[in-house]
């Protein structure tokens, strides 16, 4: 008799169940950047088609027993009643109560496994791009790719861009600890582990940037190792890509930019490669970040002035308005003003000056010269280099000329 | 109180007060005979202090049983440690610290052995006390001793003689053991002189056959393997011994989520990688990082995977890797070794350079194969 | 030692054969005499009782429980708000490490230890427990082995690499400071504690009860510990072998890790998550029992399906093994690896289930009373079911992609670990005060606990359902306006209020405290049955006599205390009482046994114990330091070895006449 | 009574029990009583004798002709100097040691040495020891060595010869001075008491030599120089074999003799006449280590002025002349007793007379050699000196054997074949050192084999001293062979027990 009065009871926490789950809804934050219920490509939405339903089972079984205990507790309180009878259970019941939430499962699991053998798929990949992770920014180089204009490699920080519409399949490998590469929007999250090369589709449905992070603590500063995945139109990416391959322009003779070239040149170098650049002599300047880096390697900061962010991500080059004005920009005129990349005027110089000034403080990072004996006197992201405030001047003039 | 005993040491200090004096006055004064005189003086004078104080041993007390104190192993083996002590420090260092060991070990077990017979009058318990210290670390120690000894000897044994005999001596040596382990198995009643007996002529004959097998050295092949060394092939070209590690390719080649799979199929090599849905005769590869691609052979004859490890600009090569290091005729070179058709063995090399910086580009090429290279490329 | 042996008047202890030594053979073997205190800081710090073991490990247990909460408030503090600054990147980090590994390792699993130490014994009617000089090593192995890991907090730096402590950021190159030698050692020290104290139990339990109680008569406390133990006993020596291969890759330079020697570093998180999920089980069973024994209790009857509550647990146990990898899906195992594991996480939601539904079952029908410890326990039900169901909705490997290591998961674990094992905890110190210390916690500051205990759980952790599935993710110092998105219910508000929460929360616990004190400083003695028990741990004194019990019980039922108090009306089928408390123990005293036999107290296990933080201390700075604590150790286990278990008759106390008088109690 | 239970006692620990060959060698290797401490001592220094009489035969022979070589010039200094350290730490002080365990423990009423695990120690490490050091010397090491290992070796392996040493006398003296049963010292027998006096003679003396190789194998493994190298090494030890400190290791044969005599004279054993000044001529003979630790050597020389003169000559008779005294003041004593007593013609006695009668002359001849005027340093005078006093020793032990195996093993040896032997001893010891005596008055130089005038009785004295040493190892043979047959023979009694007082 309980027992059916308990079965009964099942469709009114179901209209329960809905109206709690609109409210769940009404509480969250419009337009977080990371939210993981608004996909904005196929393999997101595979993700997000598969865990809603979930999510409303789970609702459902959660409110049935919150009933029933909420019941037992009313109903059942001691009121004076005599000492029960010490009935030892109900096998046939408990069965029964085991048996439907299997059922349940099976069926869910079902679903998971094509999800999962889905989500794994290489073989349809359109565009490759290889993520190595480091502490703590991302690495991304565009292997040659004749069908995409890609006939030299591009190598590129910061903000990893792609066609719309593309199976992009990211082979994601690390240089130092795991590290996790994130864009919620795209995909769910995938490990990249050091010594092994893991894959991860993207595909985004619509131009636009898409914010990410780091999801694999990865030591000191793992909270500011950020990615931006940005979503370009077939054309627009093409732009891209001619211009990540034209030649290095050299600032022209006597300008601040030029005398920038030469600080770069000095100090920058050693570890950061431009592409391109010449020394004085004419001889290439290779840089030779496995010498002073821990990882072996740093930022390639060719054509710096094409991305929004540096640091990892941790900051923008944009200021606030101009970066406003591209991430909210309409899908069809995003691209172009993406591509339009950082002039002076929207040059976030701030960040960028105190970057340059004094980057450990800004960022956290193990770059105590008292504390390099375990790594053989090699930093683990970019030590402070004492440079003046003329010298930053013209590393910002120079910097800018990167586009 | 003054007996002859203290009378003879109180007489000796003062003689040797006597000698000090005149030696002082008639030879030389501070010299290293007075300072010598003057320690005898004291050792006597304390000699004597003590005899008068024993009162001379002319105690009615019944004494202890000398004869309690029985054999002891310890003297001797005191001395064994001592002479490895010194010859420790004229040879090795090991020895000293054999030495030590040895002499601590031996001191250590005369102690408590002394310890334990005067532990109390019953010499069962004081055995038995001795024991439950000792043996626990005595036993173990022992053991281990005994079995290595036996084990490094059939080593030796091993080593020296040929594979197939070290095969045929192994299952004789094993149907023997078996044999005479089945025997006391049926007789359990057999006499334990005749059991340790046969232990013991087991026990060095293998000892025995361990210092001959130690004297006549590694058998031919074996020799050559360590003169070369078991991983080390000078040349990426032709292999001087057939005795490499042929389990290397099995192993190496299990690391899962390579880079690339190199492909040597119909005279053709091609790189398969995740991602491409063909074959790629072009590897974009990461630059300072290690790059793992496993070589896969399906040509009938022997082949193997050589990198170019390209020519730095700079003195430092240009990138390192963990297979087998050539630099002949000039080149900069890593290989795999040579893998018959159908095994695979994995490379792992770390570009630090990017291709810009190199006059010749990175490649990986099959000797003997004319004309199939597949590049690799690091921004 | 009060009691130890009570031998009868009549018979002469035998003469010793031959002629007595001029040296007495006790002298010859012990370097120490042995110590007989049984009152005083003595009796505690070489007593093997598992009474007072069990509240050793339970007041440690507490004081890590208040430093890890402290660690935890300050985690929330810093979050309140964007760009936190009540701490730095690195102590942080530290935090968050110290935090989850204090709370694990040196609360719950210590905590839960406790009352099994406690319980066990009385559970099953034994005298002790099978190895009880082992059973004081265990504890003091855990007490050294979390001073060895706190004391990183002063020696440059607690650890820093997440208490999953992944490879290779755990390598001596990504992580140089001590902390997270501290930490590894600590761990193996503290680790000893559980092995040894397995084993213990698991003896203990398969021989020492009491006649009649088969197996299927055992409490259910009982019953889910030892499922517990079992756990432990394969899955210490997994992370015991995990910290080993750290600790030498730190300490001697092994490359177990290190990618550059061909090394993988995903070694490492199958080693640790192998040991991990069991220990998520060891974390939760022990609390299931607890509910499991609190809720027949206040509802006047039986368990409900007492069977499948045992099976399940032993199910979950079983197949506990098998679903490490889910904590891994996103670590690139493959799509098959995956699937499977997902499965199988998906088939351990049934077992689980299978215990909500008991437990509600045996409240349908019965007559609540709702003490605190009822109010816990459903409490638990409740909130356990959240953590299950958001558990189910990440064994979806897929959307698990998008949840892990975001607050999603903090919310879900802190619904599990708080609201389950916690909740179960608290229920088990209002049920069992009265047992252990002879008076009642206060209802009324209980009531408080309570509530602010469960507003403040869900203020704190709830909101984290929502940060994780808006993206934000777990371990990071700062989070940055730039990404809280838009609107009211933003991503700040949310965190403000778990910080909120968290201060609520920590005010319950303080209730919990002041509930302590008070009750320590109030005169009132509990009666003797205060909640009509059903089980054997009641058949004693409050609290117990250090020989537990008079005589040992023959067990006819399952909850053999209640049917001794009542009896089944055979026409109505309703129970009537037949016998008080009082009159049951008077039963079991006018039985007295005449001979009782308690081990002695002994120094080895403490000096034992000693010398392992002294070699973990000594690999860290200086051998010689470890060669000293090698000493040590060698000394105490001759010293142990040595001793015989129980002491030579001169350090027996007087036999007294009768069954009463020599019946005296820890403190 | 005494002798009878030291008898029982060795002949269970001996022969009845002994079924198994590798448990008679266990036995030996773990011996800790003095019977078989002592035996091995006495039989290691026989085997060293062999080697040394060997070496005094071959060097006699090369110093006939002193422009042929029968050895390589290069390993001649070695060979001197490894005749040394035979006859000293090879032969005298094991020898006098051994008798000393053996019998001593017996003649206090003791059943074993105190100490018996650390003179069980002694021995291993003397038997290690002087092994090493006749390695080390095989290999070219020694003083003034060339091979620089083994001239290590040879620092080590004397170290632990000392230290072996040093542990077997501090094991007797030991013994002696803790004997419980309340006999007095001055009761004692005149053997035990100077196995005492010896035995502190070296536990005091040796340390030093110790120390002092401490220091110069310091100094010689560092490379430096400070003392002096390989070549120096006698320099700093040679102290060690040269009179009056070998008086030390032979002070045992004193008691000998006088235990001989009084059994010979058929006296009680405490009724030796002027047994005070028996014991107080003993004890002087501890006054050598006041002259060895000086480690200079006192030679007389007339001065300038009465002070310079008397300062030359008190050091002079203070160390060279005082320890005359004690084998002088003994052998009158000895000779006393008899006068004494009714006595018999013994082997014990006559042996240990001529021993100590030697000994005598050695020392005689040493004090000689502190006098500057006849110029005998450097000289084969000293060598001579050595051999008379080590010989000596060599008599007197073979008087003790025959003195104490009667009632040690209950197997007594035949008077006439000892007396022969000690006769021939005698001789042999004479032979040895005579000639050089002679010949160091006429300027034959020390260890060395070529320089000097062989003609005329030069070259005979060498050969006769070849002779004399080929005779001694005659001697030890053939003793050894009576002793061997003794053992054979059936158990007979003690003849000198019966008149023991029970």
């Amino acid at each position: 008799m309980k027992v059916r009065r308990l079965t009964s009871r099942y469709l009114g926490p179901r209209s329960l169940a809905a109206s709690g789950s609109l409210l769940l809804l009404a509480s969250c934050a419009t337009n977080a950047p990371q939210d993981t219920w608004q996909p904005k490509g196929p393999n997101a939405k595979m993700i997000d088609d598969l865990q809603q339903p979930v999510f409303a089972v789970a609702g459902i079984i959660g409110i049935i027993v919150a009933a029933c205990v909420g019941f037992a507790i009313w109903r059942y309180k001691d009121r004076g009643q005599p000492i029960p009878e010490q009935t030892h259970g109900k096998p046939a019941l408990e069965v029964s109560l085991t048996v439907i939430p299997a059922l349940i499962l099976a069926v869910v699991g079902v679903f998971t496994f094509r999800a999962i053998f889905d989500l794994a798929r290489t073989d349809d990949t359109q565009l490759v791009i290889n993520v190595t992770g480091q502490q703590w920014w991302w690495e991304y180089d565009y292997p040659v790719q004749n069908e995409w204009g890609i006939t030299q490699p591009i190598i590129s920080s910061g903000q990893l861009v792609l066609p719309i519409g593309t199976k992009v399949l990211l082979r994601e490998t690390s240089r130092d600890v795991i590290h996790s590469y994130w864009i919620p929007a795209l995909n769910g999250k995938r490990d990249a582990v050091p010594g092994r090369v893991h894959t991860l589709r993207l595909q985004a449905d619509a131009p636009g940037i898409y914010a990410g992070q780091c999801t694999e603590f990865c030591g000191l500063s793992h909270a500011n190792m950020r990615m931006e995945a940005v979503a370009l139109s077939d054309a627009d990416f093409a732009k891209w890509v001619a211009n990540q391959q034209a030649a290095y322009q050299a600032p022209a003779e006597g300008t601040l930019a030029k005398e920038g070239e030469s600080v770069f040149l000095n100090q920058c170098v050693r570890c950061h490669q431009v592409s391109g650049l010449k020394r004085a002599d004419g001889s290439l300047a290779i840089a030779a970040p496995d010498e002073n880096v821990w990882s072996g390697a740093a930022p390639n900061l060719t054509k710096l002035m094409t991305r929004n962010t540096f640091a990892g991500a941790m900051f923008n080059l944009l200021r606030d308005a101009c970066r406003d004005d591209v991430w909210r920009a309409e899908s069809a005129a995003f691209g172009e003003k993406y591509l339009g990349g950082v002039d002076e005027s929207c040059l976030n110089v701030n960040d960028l000056r105190a970057w340059l000034r004094n980057a450990p403080e800004v960022k956290p990072m193990y770059a105590n010269p008292a504390l390099l004996t375990d790594t053989n006197g090699k930093y683990r992201g970019m030590p402070n280099l004492g440079l003046s405030e003329s010298d930053i001047d013209k590393l910002v003039a120079y910097l800018l000329t990167l586009k | 109180m003054f007996k002859t005993g203290s009378k003879l040491f109180l007489g000796l200090s003062g003689f040797a007060a006597f000698n000090l004096v005149a030696y002082v006055i008639f030879v030389e004064r501070l010299a290293i005979g007075g300072v010598a005189l003057s320690l005898v003086f004291a050792a006597l004078t304390g000699l004597a202090a003590i005899v008068l104080l024993i009162n001379e041993g002319d105690n009615e007390r019944q004494p202890r049983d000398a004869a309690l104190i029985g054999a002891s192993l310890w003297p001797l083996t005191t001395v064994v440690g001592i002479v490895l002590l010194i010859l420790g420090l004229i040879v090795a260092q090991i020895y000293f610290i054999l030495g030590i060991v040895v002499v601590l070990a031996a001191l250590a077990e005369w102690l408590v052995q002394a310890w334990s017979e005067s532990a109390s009058d019953d010499p069962a318990h004081n055995e038995s006390a001795r024991q439950r210290l000792l043996h626990p670390i005595e036993f173990p120690v022992i053991a281990t001793l005994g079995l290595g000894v036996v084990i490094f000897s059939f080593s030796r044994i091993m080593l020296a003689i040929s594979k197939s005999a070290g095969a045929v001596s192994f299952i004789v040596a094993a149907s023997l053991v078996l044999l005479i382990g089945a025997l006391f198995a049926l007789r359990p009643a057999l006499k334990p002189a005749l059991v340790s007996g046969i232990c013991v002529i087991g026990a060095v004959g293998i000892v025995a056959g361990g210092i001959a097998g130690a004297g006549i050295g590694l058998r031919s092949d074996l020799a050559e393997a360590a003169e070369e060394g078991h991983y080390l092939h000078r040349e990426c070209g032709v292999e001087k011994s057939k005795y490499f590690d042929k389990k290397a390719m099995k192993n190496l080649s299990l690391r899962s989520n390579a880079a690339a799979i190199v492909e040597l199929r119909d005279g053709k090599l091609s790189a398969i990688m995740v991602g491409f849905n063909t074959p790629q005769q072009l590897i974009t590869a990461s630059r300072a990082n290690p790059v793992t691609f496993i070589f896969r052979n399906f040509d009938p004859t022997e082949r193997r995977l050589v990198a170019s490890l390209g020519n730095a600009m700079a003195g430092a090569p240009a990138a390192e890797s963990d297979g087998e290091e050539a630099d002949h005729a000039g080149k900069n070179e890593t290989c795999t070794q040579l893998i018959p058709k159908g095994a695979e063995q994995a490379l792992t090399i770390k570009y630090n350079k990017p291709t810009i910086a190199q006059t010749e580009p990175f490649t990986l090429t099959v000797p003997g194969v004319a004309g199939q290279s597949i590049e690799v490329l690091v921004p | 030692m009060a009691i130890i042996e009570r031998p009868t008047p009549v018979l002469d202890i035998p003469a010793l054969p031959a002629a007595p030594p001029a040296i007495t053979p006790s002298r010859t073997f012990g370097a120490l005499k042995r110590p007989v205190a049984s009152t005083g800081w003595k009796s505690w710090l070489f007593t093997v009782d598992h009474k007072k073991i069990g509240l050793m490990y339970g007041a440690t247990a507490l004081f890590f429980f208040i430093v890890g909460g402290l660690e935890a408030v300050l985690i929330r503090l810093q979050l309140a708000a964007p760009e936190g600054k009540v701490l730095n990147a690195d102590l942080y980090n530290q935090m968050f490490t110290m935090h989850a590994t204090t709370m694990v390792f040196l609360f719950v699993m210590p905590m839960a230890a406790g009352f099994a130490n406690y319980f066990i014994p009385l559970q099953i009617g034994a005298r002790d427990v099978a190895f009880p000089r082992i059973n004081a090593f265990g504890f003091w192995c855990f007490l050294g082995g979390g001073i060895v890991i706190n004391l990183a907090w002063f020696l440059g730096g607690a650890a820093d690499g997440g208490w999953f402590m992944y490879a290779p950021n755990s390598g001596p190159v990504f992580s140089p400071s001590n902390g997270i030698d501290f930490w590894a050692l600590g761990l193996q020290i503290a680790g000893i504690a559980s092995l040894t104290g397995a084993i213990n139990l698991i003896v203990t339990v398969l021989n020492m009860r009491a006649p009649g109680m088969s197996l299927m008569k055992m409490p259910v406390f009982t019953w889910l510990v030892t499922v517990v133990q079992f756990l432990l006993l394969f899955a210490i020596p997994v992370i015991t072998v995990a910290l080993f291969l750290l600790t030498f890759q730190r300490s001697f330079g092994a490359q177990f890790f290190d990618v550059a020697a061909g090394a993988d570093p995903l070694l490492w998180q199958h080693l640790f998550w192998i040991f991990g999920h069991p220990e998520v089980y060891v974390l939760i069973l022990p609390s299931f029992g607890i509910v499991s024994e609190v809720l027949p209790v206040f509802s006047r009857k039986p368990l409900f399906g007492y069977p499948f509550v045992v099976f399940s647990g032993a199910a979950i146990g079983f197949v506990g093994w098998g679903v490490w990898a889910h904590h891994m899906f996103a670590s690139g195992l493959g799509p098959v690896s995956v699937a499977v594991f997902s499965v199988a996480t998906m088939a351990i939601a049934v077992p689980t289930g299978v215990k909500i539904i008991n437990w509600t079952l045996t409240m349908w029908g019965g007559k609540l009373v709702f003490s605190t410890a009822m109010k816990f326990a459903v409490g638990l039900i409740l909130l356990f079911t959240i953590g299950g169901l958001s558990g189910v909705t990440h064994s979806v490997a897929p959307s698990d992609t998008q949840q892990t290591d975001t607050y999603y998961i903090v919310a879900h674990f802190h619904y599990v670990l708080f609201g389950g094992s916690v909740f179960g905890l608290f229920a088990g110190f209002y049920y069992w005060w009265p047992k252990m210390f002879g008076k009642l916690l206060n209802e009324r500051l209980g009531s408080l606990n309570f509530w602010f205990m469960v507003i403040g759980m869900n203020l704190t952790f709830g909101p984290m359902h929502i940060l994780g599935l808006q993206g934000q993710p777990r371990r990071m110092y700062q989070w940055t306006e730039a990404r809280a998105g838009e609107g009211f219910f933003n991503i700040a508000f949310w965190n403000l209020v778990a910080s909120i929460g968290s201060l609520v929360l920590t005010l319950g616990i303080l209730f919990f405290l002041i509930n302590i004190v008070v009750t320590a400083r109030s005169k009132v003695r509990a009666p003797l049955d205060p909640w009509n028990a059903r089980s054997l741990e009641w058949m004693t004194s409050n609290p117990p006599k250090e020989h537990n019990f008079d005589s040992i019980p023959k067990v006819e039922h399952l909850d053999e205390f209640f049917h001794r108090k009542y009896e089944e009306d055979p026409v109505t089928h309703t129970m009537r009482g037949v016998a008080t408390a009082e009159q049951v123990l008077a039963e079991l005293e006018r039985n007295a046994d005449p001979h009782i036999h308690m081990p002695s107290p002994s120094y080895w296990p403490l000096v034992l114990a000693v010398g392992l933080p002294v070699i973990a201390l000594g690999v860290i700075y200086s051998t010689m330091v470890a060669i000293v604590g090698g000493f040590i150790v060698l000394y105490a286990i001759y010293g142990w070895a040595l001793e015989p278990a129980t002491a030579v008759a001169s350090d027996f106390d007087t036999p007294s006449t009768n069954g009463h008088a020599v019946s005296t109690t820890h403190g | 009574m005494v002798m009878t239970a030291a008898e029982a006692q060795t002949t269970v620990g001996e022969s009845r029990t002994v079924t198994n060959p590798l448990n008679a060698v266990a036995r030996w290797l773990t011996a800790a009583d003095h019977t078989r401490i002592g035996v091995s001592l006495v039989v290691g220094a026989a085997l060293w004798l062999v080697i040394a009489t060997i070496i005094g035969a071959v060097l006699g022979l090369e110093r006939f002709d002193s422009t042929a070589a029968l050895v390589d010039a290069g390993a001649l200094t070695q060979l001197f100097s490894l005749h040394r350290f035979a006859l000293v730490f090879g032969v005298a002080a094991p020898l006098m040691l051994g008798l000393s365990v053996w019998v001593v423990p017996a003649q206090i009423h003791a059943s074993n040495l105190s100490l018996p695990r650390f003179a069980a120690l002694g021995w291993w490490a003397w038997l290690a020891g002087s092994l090493t050091v006749l390695v080390s010397y095989l290999a070219n090491g020694g003083p003034g060595g060339g091979a620089q290992q083994y001239v290590e070796l040879y620092l080590l392996g004397l170290g632990v010869v000392f230290v072996g040493l040093v542990a077997v006398s501090i094991a007797i003296a030991t013994t002696v001075l803790t004997r419980r049963n309340g006999q007095r010292l001055a009761d004692i027998p005149l053997g035990a008491f100077s196995a005492l006096i010896g035995a502190i003679g070296i536990a005091l003396t040796l340390p030093v030599a110790l120390g002092t190789i401490v220091y110069v194998w310091v100094d010689y493994v560092n490379a430096r120089v400070a003392f002096g190298g390989a070549g120096f090494i006698n320099t700093w030890l040679a102290w060690t074999t040269r009179e009056p400190q070998t008086l030390l290791y032979v002070v045992p044969t004193l008691g000998i003799l006088l235990d001989a005599a009084v059994r010979t004279a058929r006296l009680a054993p405490l009724r030796l006449p002027l047994r005070g000044v028996a014991l107080l001529g003993v004890g002087i003979a501890a006054t050598v280590i006041m002259s060895s630790v000086t480690q200079q050597a006192h030679v007389f020389a007339l001065g300038d002025t009465p002070f310079a003169t008397l300062q030359s000559f008190v050091p002079f008779a203070l160390f060279n002349l005082l320890p005359l005294l004690a084998p002088l003041v003994v052998i009158l004593l000895s000779l006393l007793a008899l006068k004494a007593g009714k006595p018999s013609l013994s082997g014990a006695f006559v042996a240990s007379l001529f021993g100590v009668g030697m000994v005598f002359t050695g020392l005689v001849g040493s004090a000689a050699m502190h006098l500057d005027a006849l110029g005998l340093v450097g000289t084969v005078f000293g060598e001579a000196a050595l051999v008379y006093v080590v010989y000596g020793a060599v008599l007197a032990a073979l008087g003790a054997v025959a003195l104490h195996i009667g009632s040690l093993t209950g197997r007594a040896l035949p008077d006439i074949p000892v007396i022969l032997l000690a006769l021939t001893g005698f001789l042999a010891t004479v032979l040895a050192s005579l000639p050089h005596y002679v010949a160091g008055l006429l300027d034959q130089p020390a260890t060395t084999a070529s320089g000097f005038d062989d003609a005329g009785f030069v070259g005979l004295a060498n050969v006769a001293v070849a002779l004399g040493h080929a005779l001694m190892l005659l001697v030890v043979v053939a003793f050894g062979g009576l002793v061997a047959k003794s053992r054979r023979g059936a158990p007979i009694n003690d003849r000198y027990q019966a008149q023991v007082p029970a």
